[in-house]
């Protein structure tokens, strides 16, 4: 209905592989990034950084990483929350051991460990399939907890157990510690998002994408034109454990500050990043960042109208939460498995041919 | 040498037990998937639900009363001093067949004919709402739950080998292999037990056989959830009603990886193995590298068990058609 | 029945007939004890189309994972383009030159026509993942050099109608098409298409030999193809192996074939889909 | 920029047009083409350049001036190219129905003794070389796609780009006689022949010359002020007169865009892509389209069903004032604004019309609610009369002066009379000048003083001043009673129903009138899905009683209006059959352009014909059918006929 396409036609390949092909789209989008990087900032406060946007901005690059895996790759991970952990502890020490260390290459550096990791870990994905696969990750959760839990090397001998971010800064501004300012993390992890989220959509539209794709519908097919199953699984759980090692260092250093393995980073962490891509679409983009937005959003919802309106206890608010996820999940799998993305792309199809049906 | 070290010894045994419990719950894993393809990721909850279930009957709890309170403002939590265990098992069972019957008609059947991955993740997702109905209907805090199980060290064991092993472990373990035992005749010498195999093979033969898929499908989960209530019984009088209690389900995923998802005897066996390894590498190796590797050894062993045998011990060669 | 001859020939309508590109000598296959394929010899020359067929559970389609590396035999050697050839992946043959097409179509179903196309091209591809993440330069330039070769399949086809849609959504006779718009893309020297108009009305079959002609002589593709239907093979192919029973019972061209009593008598006489 | 007519002299030809394009618009897209997904474009002076290497290339090829160079293909920059290079260097361009079949194709090619054929693929080539042996005029035939020609007798053939090749490289000496020879081209000069596929016997190869076409292009330019900036979409048979001053008349005149879609079944897609200002369909395009647009509709939600109709409605009576610049009331305005908003706007998206600023409809007549639903969504669609040997334009309807009975007013430069007989004649600068190697025939159509007959009888609307077209003049007949007999009339009224694709009213000379009906088949065919009636096939449907119920309804309402027309009352149906297969080109029933050949059909279907007048309820009948492939088969059917009620006209008083 708002889509005026008559006279928008490509002149080149180029045009026709935009990302967003239709100007209205394109406006849209971009209206919609100023808003989020040069006017929200002026507003941000310390609750709605803490407790919406960066962990908002966060779970969507993680998000991000497992829908690549497993959305685009069809390779079903449930050790993200180890993975995140593996970032957060890299970040740690490296903040620890290098305190000059610009925090951009803190983060990409924590990130690069954990694709390491997660190349390990993705070994087993060239014998085992399915949800085989899927229980073998629970392997890396809990090894990588455990290890994080027992040795002392990686949160430097403190007695606690806990690792705790010292004050670091980007290009001269203070993103972690307690004197970083909201605006300050707020623009660094969106940065960190948008650039990410840039360069994950690149590779999943080239032949690199394309190849996971392939392997995901119809391996068989895919090995007869030339992909390499070991490369392309492999370079997939690489590339995906490189966004949730970002996600984990941001996680820890600059959106909790502290962590402790068995709590910031347990199973119900790959549960939660796995419902966000499975809600939000599997196999897309946005979807990714849907799905973090609505997982993060609904406690954040839930303890607002629950508890603060209505003034529930808060554990059954969160009871109620937990059914209305966990019910969703089945909704979802059974009426759209490719979950709100879906819908959004059903709704604009329908807008762009309005008033038809089809 | 360690064989005459009656340490090792108690911790086999302990490991046995242990892995007489694996076991249990991984057979309910094996069931459900041999009947209807799905790794039902929620057996753990399924156990903790019924725990939950029992205690409350036993206790006579009002169910939701929490939420009553919240949302009414009434206060009832108790409507009198319970019942007999016996009355209270019977029920709780009821109450799963009930819940295997819904969850056959609510996520089941529009989930016919999908690939395994998105059952196993829908499963996920029932794991998330059992848990949360569990919660809101008995209340989250730790129950202790009594059903007249002995207590105690087996002095008779003390006494004459000198291993120090709970009374309620070996009770538990011989629950479980009468259990278990139960199950193979029931499969073996009962149409539906047949019928049970056939659809594991293919479907059309189960329907021949003249039974609903759904049919057996609700069996299947209704036994499964029998099982889960007996496992929950046994975790529970160990260590207390509580969450945790849906983590022995993890601890059964790499049972299940050892002995394959299809077979029975595979998952009893995996389950010992695990159960003993686990045991004896905390006991022996654990200490050198800050202990508590119960969390991820069995895990590991799978893994790497996985990697030169992706089909398990006893799980049918998958071989690839082109 | 007449040996494989090595003479390179001229057929009627004046495509000059190479020497083999590729040749099996003594192929033997097993499944545990089930022998697939039974002492099997035959080449496949430049430029020709070659047909193989037999009645079901010949072992046509175990011939061709043999080919292109499914399946690897117990004896008996592959030899591709006058070298013999190692046991190799499936994907390595793809780089060698490779390409086909299945009974039942394996397309990527989640992918747009174009999309299934243009992973065709795999092979061709070589940026890394980082030019692939920057996109702009390397990775644009190659994916639209890429996509310019897809736009012409795409017409030699005629299906620009569908190159947006879902595959899955497609009807089968258009799957099929896409499917060998796929294995057109790789360039190969040599496309293996298994069946390629199973369950095609008479139009469809028209279509899809008409391609496959097409195909032969456009781009000089080497094709070897298994057909049930006789008369299809018979129109267009140059030369035909008989199979039945994992055995080879005749190979010559169309008219030879069909002038053999064995053949008539195993196929003709066994299968009348 | 509004050009006067009178300066068509300083451009009397196509090429100087060109020129003069190339100069003043030079960077201005002239050509778009869709191919391999993308839309590939040449500015004018591209083309200038394309097209000169172009005719370089044919004088090396040994084209001389005069000879006739047959187009076959379907619209492509490169064919309307060939047509300007031809005129640049004094060749005739004569472009052929692609669909044609090898008969048709070689009478024409015969006919104007070919030289050269321009083919665009191996389907066309192929014809070529069957008809080879016939067409001994014939020395090369050009062709645009090379796929599958690989083994072909490359002696007789030449690939388009080779051509053009030649043309970039040529010496000198072969430039300055390709000079010489372009200079030589004056108005007077052919521009183009068009062979009018006629009712009746051979098709007559109309000649026009460049005079002819820029009078007619300048005078229609002017009139609904085309301009540059315009663009639109090639997508009608180039060998038909329309498309040729649409695509190069117009188009070289005003020096707007054309863009040639991807393939026949992308058009609509492509529209919609382009989004052209400026756009010709006839009138089966509109409403074809608008029953998809109604059969989408069926299946739309219920809000979107109630949204739709409310609107729609309203807009039947507010759109058009609108578009006239007539008063509506400010919440009228504000309503139809909304309208806009909500469905209009977004409606003419999707058809791909949102753009069109000019929109025209001929050759037949169209449905008034047809008609008036393009215009209530605010689409300036108006209505032509023309005619091939006109250069298409005798009159136009001005803007703001639009109905959907008449053809508007003479175009500026064309006289109009109207003879006792009824027939319009009609003189202008555009006229022909003669047909083909036919002087009989000129001599028929055209008299001395350049008066052209029509050949349809019709007469000046007294309160709007506008044409309006009765039929043929031949099928203007007398009924046995010596009243008015105009077959023509009643079909059109018929056809306006969207369930009768054709019917074929007789009566000439007979005491009453019958018709046979022909049912549209995506029309019936959903409508009986939606009463959820069974069939399974065409005949079965066209036998089914209820579909008979409907058809006879609409008889019906038709005899009601037409007992209205004192002229024509006598005109009223009395009985009907429905036929059991569709009017076929194939079959010759009807021609390529869709015109009913009457005489043809009244004799290979006497036998019905019979049936009609003999009283029988129903008749059993062979029919011969000529299938896509050109195979022959035979169909049988038992048809019934139907009596209809007829009204007369105190009765309808009363």
């Amino acid at each position: 209905m708002i889509y005026r396409e008559a006279g928008q036609f490509k002149v080149s390949y180029q045009e026709d592989q935009e990302t967003f092909p239709i100007r209205f789209d394109k406006v849209a989008f971009w209206l919609s990034i100023f808003i989020v990087a040069a006017v929200i900032p002026f507003f941000v406060n310390d609750y709605w950084e803490k407790s919406v946007f960066l962990p908002f901005f966060i779970y969507s690059i993680a998000a991000i990483g497992l829908n690549i895996l497993t959305g685009y790759c069809g390779q079903v991970s449930l050790g993200t929350g180890g993975f995140m952990a593996v970032g957060a502890y890299t970040s740690y020490k490296l903040m620890t051991s290098f305190p000059g260390l610009d925090m951009f290459i803190v983060i990409v550096g924590s990130g690069l460990m954990t694709a390491a990791v997660g190349m390990l870990f993705g070994i087993p994905s060239l014998r085992i399939k399915g949800f085989y696969l899927a229980v073998a990750t629970l392997a890396a959760q809990f090894f990588l907890v455990w290890l994080f839990n027992k040795w002392e090397w990686t949160y430097n001998y403190s007695a606690t157990g806990q690792i705790t971010a010292p004050q670091r800064d980007f290009l001269g501004i203070v993103v972690t510690g307690a004197y970083s300012k909201p605006w300050a993390t707020y623009l660094f992890c969106f940065a960190f998002l948008f650039v990410f989220a840039w360069l994950a959509r690149n590779l999943v539209r080239g032949h690199i994408g394309r190849s996971w794709m392939a392997i995901r519908d119809m391996d068989i097919a895919a090995e007869i034109i030339g992909v390499n199953p070991l490369k392309a699984k492999l370079s997939a759980f690489a590339i995906s454990s490189f966004y949730i090692g970002i996600a984990g260092g941001l996680y820890f250093s600059v959106w909790l500050g502290a962590a402790e393995p068995t709590e910031a980073f347990s199973i119900d962490k790959s549960f939660d990043v796995l419902f966000m891509i499975i809600i939000g679409g599997l196999g897309s983009m946005i979807g990714s960042i849907i799905g973090a937005a609505f997982i993060v959003l609904l406690p954040v919802f839930f303890k607002t109208t629950l508890v603060g309106i209505l003034g529930w206890p808060t554990d059954i608010a969160e009871f109620s939460q937990i059914i209305l996820i966990g019910s969703l999940i089945i909704f979802f799998l059974i009426k759209e498995p490719h979950g709100i993305a879906a819908l959004w792309r059903t709704l604009k199809e329908k807008l762009r041919l309005w008033p038809f049906p089809y | 040498m360690f064989l005459l070290d009656p340490f090792f010894w108690e911790v086999v045994i302990s490991g046995l037990l242990a892995g007489v419990m694996y076991a249990l719950v991984a057979l309910g894993f094996v069931l459900i998937f041999k009947a209807s393809g799905i790794f039902n990721f929620a057996q753990g909850v399924l156990a903790l639900f019924a725990a939950l279930t029992l205690v409350g009957f036993q206790t006579g709890q009002v169910p939701f009363a929490h939420l009553l309170e919240a949302v009414l403002g009434i206060h009832y939590s108790h409507w009198g001093e319970g019942m007999s265990t016996v009355i209270a098992l019977i029920l709780s069972l009821c109450v799963m067949i009930g819940l295997a019957w819904l969850v056959v008609k609510v996520v089941l059947k529009p989930l016919v004919n999908q690939e395994g991955i998105i059952l196993f993740m829908a499963t996920i997702g029932l794991a998330f709402v059992l848990e949360g109905v569990g919660d809101l209907m008995w209340g989250a805090n730790v129950k202790r739950l009594d059903v007249g199980l002995p207590e105690g060290p087996s002095d008779l064991l003390l006494d004459y080998t000198g291993m120090f092993i709970e009374k309620l472990e070996i009770s538990a373990a011989v629950v479980a292999i009468i259990l278990v035992i139960l199950l193979m005749l029931f499969s073996q010498y009962t149409k539906m037990g047949r019928a049970l195999r056939a659809v594991a093979d293919d479907h059309q033969a189960a329907l021949s056989v003249g039974i609903s898929l759904e049919t057996i499908w609700w069996v299947v989960w209704s036994i499964s959830g029998l099982v889960a209530l007996v496992a929950g019984v046994m975790w529970g009088a160990k260590s207390g009603v509580q969450f945790s209690l849906s983590l022995i389900a993890l601890k059964a995923l790499p049972v299940l990886m050892l002995g394959g998802f299809t077979s029975i005897p595979g998952a009893i066996i995996g389950g010992l193995m695990i159960g003993v390894g686990e045991k004896v590498f905390e006991f022996y190796i654990g200490p050198m590298i800050g202990g508590a590797t119960e969390n991820w050894f069995a895990y590991m062993l799978a893994l790497v068990f996985l990697l030169f045998r992706p089909q398990g011990l006893f799980g049918e060669k998958i071989i690839e058609r082109v | 029945m007449n040996d494989i001859d090595e003479r390179s020939f001229t057929t009627p309508d004046g495509r000059t007939i190479g020497s083999e590109i590729l040749s099996v000598k003594n192929i033997t296959l097993k499944f545990g004890g089930v022998t697939a394929l039974e002492d099997i010899s035959f080449d496949i020359k430049e430029g020709e189309i070659r047909a193989i067929i037999g009645p079901n559970g010949a072992g046509k389609s175990s011939m061709l994972n043999v080919i292109n590396g499914f399946y690897h035999p117990q004896q008996g050697e592959v030899w591709f383009r006058k070298k013999l050839r190692p046991p190799l992946k499936p994907y390595q043959i793809a780089y060698q030159g490779v390409a086909r097409t299945f009974q039942n179509i394996a397309l990527f179903k989640g992918m747009s026509t174009l999309d299934n196309i243009m992973t065709g091209r795999f092979t061709h591809m070589t940026s890394g993942i980082a030019a692939q993440a920057i996109w702009k330069g390397f990775a644009e330039r190659e994916e639209i050099e890429n996509r310019e070769k897809v736009e012409q399949i795409i017409d030699f086809l005629e299906i620009q109608k569908i190159r947006r849609t879902e595959v899955g959504r497609l009807p089968y006779g258009l799957q099929k098409r896409v499917e060998l718009g796929r294995a057109l893309a790789a360039e190969p020297k040599l496309l293996l298409l298994d069946e390629p108009m199973a369950g095609m009305n008479v139009e469809e079959k028209e279509d899809m030999s008409r391609f496959v002609l097409d195909v032969n002589e456009e781009f000089g593709t080497t094709v070897a193809l298994i057909e049930h239907d006789m008369g299809v093979v018979m129109d267009i192919a140059d030369r035909v192996v008989v199979m039945d029973y994992g055995k080879k019972i005749g190979d010559g061209t169309p008219a030879e074939v069909r002038s053999s009593q064995i053949v008539i008598d195993a196929y003709l006489g066994v299968s009348h889909e | 920029m509004v050009s006067v007519p009178s300066a068509g002299r300083d451009y009397e030809t196509i090429p100087k047009l060109l020129i003069r394009n190339s100069e003043r618009y030079g960077l201005n897209v002239a050509y778009r083409y869709k191919q391999f997904g993308i839309w590939h474009s040449w500015n004018w002076s591209e083309t200038a350049i394309q097209i000169k290497s172009l005719a370089v290339g044919m004088v090396s090829l040994g084209v001389e001036p005069g000879d006739h160079i047959a187009i076959i293909g379907s619209n492509r920059p490169e064919l309307y190219w060939t047509i300007v290079a031809a005129q640049t260097i004094g060749a005739v361009p004569v472009p052929v129905y692609q669909d044609s079949v090898a008969e048709e194709m070689v009478y024409i090619l015969d006919h104007c003794a070919a030289k050269y054929v321009f083919a665009e693929d191996q389907e066309q080539v192929d014809k070529i070389i069957e008809l080879k042996g016939k067409l001994k005029t014939i020395k090369k035939t050009v062709f645009l796609d090379p796929r599958g020609l690989r083994k072909y007798d490359k002696s007789f053939l030449i690939d388009f780009n080779t051509l053009i090749a030649s043309g970039q490289i040529a010496d000198q000496e072969l430039i300055s006689s390709f000079e010489k020879r372009s200079a030589k081209v004056t108005g007077d000069d052919t521009c183009v022949m068009l062979y009018t596929s006629g009712t009746t016997g051979n098709p007559k190869g109309v000649v026009l010359s460049h005079k002819n076409i820029i009078a007619a292009s300048a005078s229609s330019s002017q009139f609904d002020s085309l301009r540059p900036a315009d663009s639109a979409l090639a997508y009608l048979p180039m060998a038909w007169v329309g498309d040729f001053i649409f695509s190069i008349g117009q188009a070289y005149w005003s020096g707007f865009c054309v863009a040639c879609p991807e393939s026949a079944e992308t058009m609509q897609t492509d529209l919609r892509e382009i989004g052209p200002s400026y756009f010709f369909a006839p009138p089966r395009y509109f409403e074809g389209l608008l029953t998809s647009v109604m059969i989408r509709m069926e299946d739309a939600s219920k809000l979107k069903k109630k949204l739709f109709q409310y609107f729609m409605h309203f807009a039947k009576v507010v759109g058009p004032k609108l578009l006239d610049q007539k008063r509506v009331s400010p919440l009228d305005k504000a309503l139809y604004y909304l309208g806009d908003k909500l469905l209009f706007a977004p409606l003419k998206d999707t058809l791909g019309l949102r753009n069109v600023r000019v929109g025209y409809t001929a050759g037949e007549a169209i449905g008034p609610e047809i008609f008036d639903f393009y215009r209530s969504l605010g689409i300036n669609l108006k209505q032509l009369y023309g005619q091939t040997e006109a250069s298409v334009f005798i009159t136009q309807q001005p803007d703001g002066e639009v109905r959907s009975d008449t053809v508007g007013v003479p175009t500026p430069g064309v006289e109009l009379k109207i003879a006792d007989s009824g027939e319009v004649f009609y003189k202008s600068d555009a006229s022909f000048v003669e047909y083909y190697k036919n002087p009989k025939s000129t001599k028929e159509t055209k008299n001395k003083q350049g008066w052209v007959a029509t050949g349809d009888a019709g007469f000046i609307d007294p309160e709007s001043k506008h044409l309006r077209i009765i039929d043929r003049v031949k099928d203007v007949g007398k009924m046995a009673d010596g009243s008015f007999f105009a077959p023509k009339y009643v079909e059109n009224k018929l056809k306006f129903y969207p369930t009768i694709l054709e019917a074929v009213v007789f009566g000439d000379s007979r005491e009453n009138c019958t018709v046979f009906i022909n049912i549209d088949l995506t029309a019936v065919g959903n409508w009986a899905e939606r009463n959820n009636i069974a069939y399974a096939s065409y005949q079965e449907l066209a036998g089914n009683e209820q579909v008979y119920k409907m058809i006879e309804a609409h008889i019906k309402e038709v005899n009601r209006s037409v007992s209205q027309d004192s002229m024509l009352s006598s005109c009223q149906i009395h009985r009907f059959l429905v036929l059991h297969k569709e009017l076929d080109a194939d079959d010759g029933e009807i021609t390529r352009t869709r015109k009913v050949r009457r005489g043809f059909i009244e004799k290979k279907y006497s036998d019905l014909v019979n049936a009609l007048y003999d009283g029988s309820k129903e008749v059993s009948t062979r029919t011969e059918v000529t299938y896509e492939d050109g195979r022959k088969g035979q169909i049988s059917a038992t048809i019934s006929i139907w009596d209809v009620e007829v009204f007369d006209k105190s009765v309808e008083a009363a």
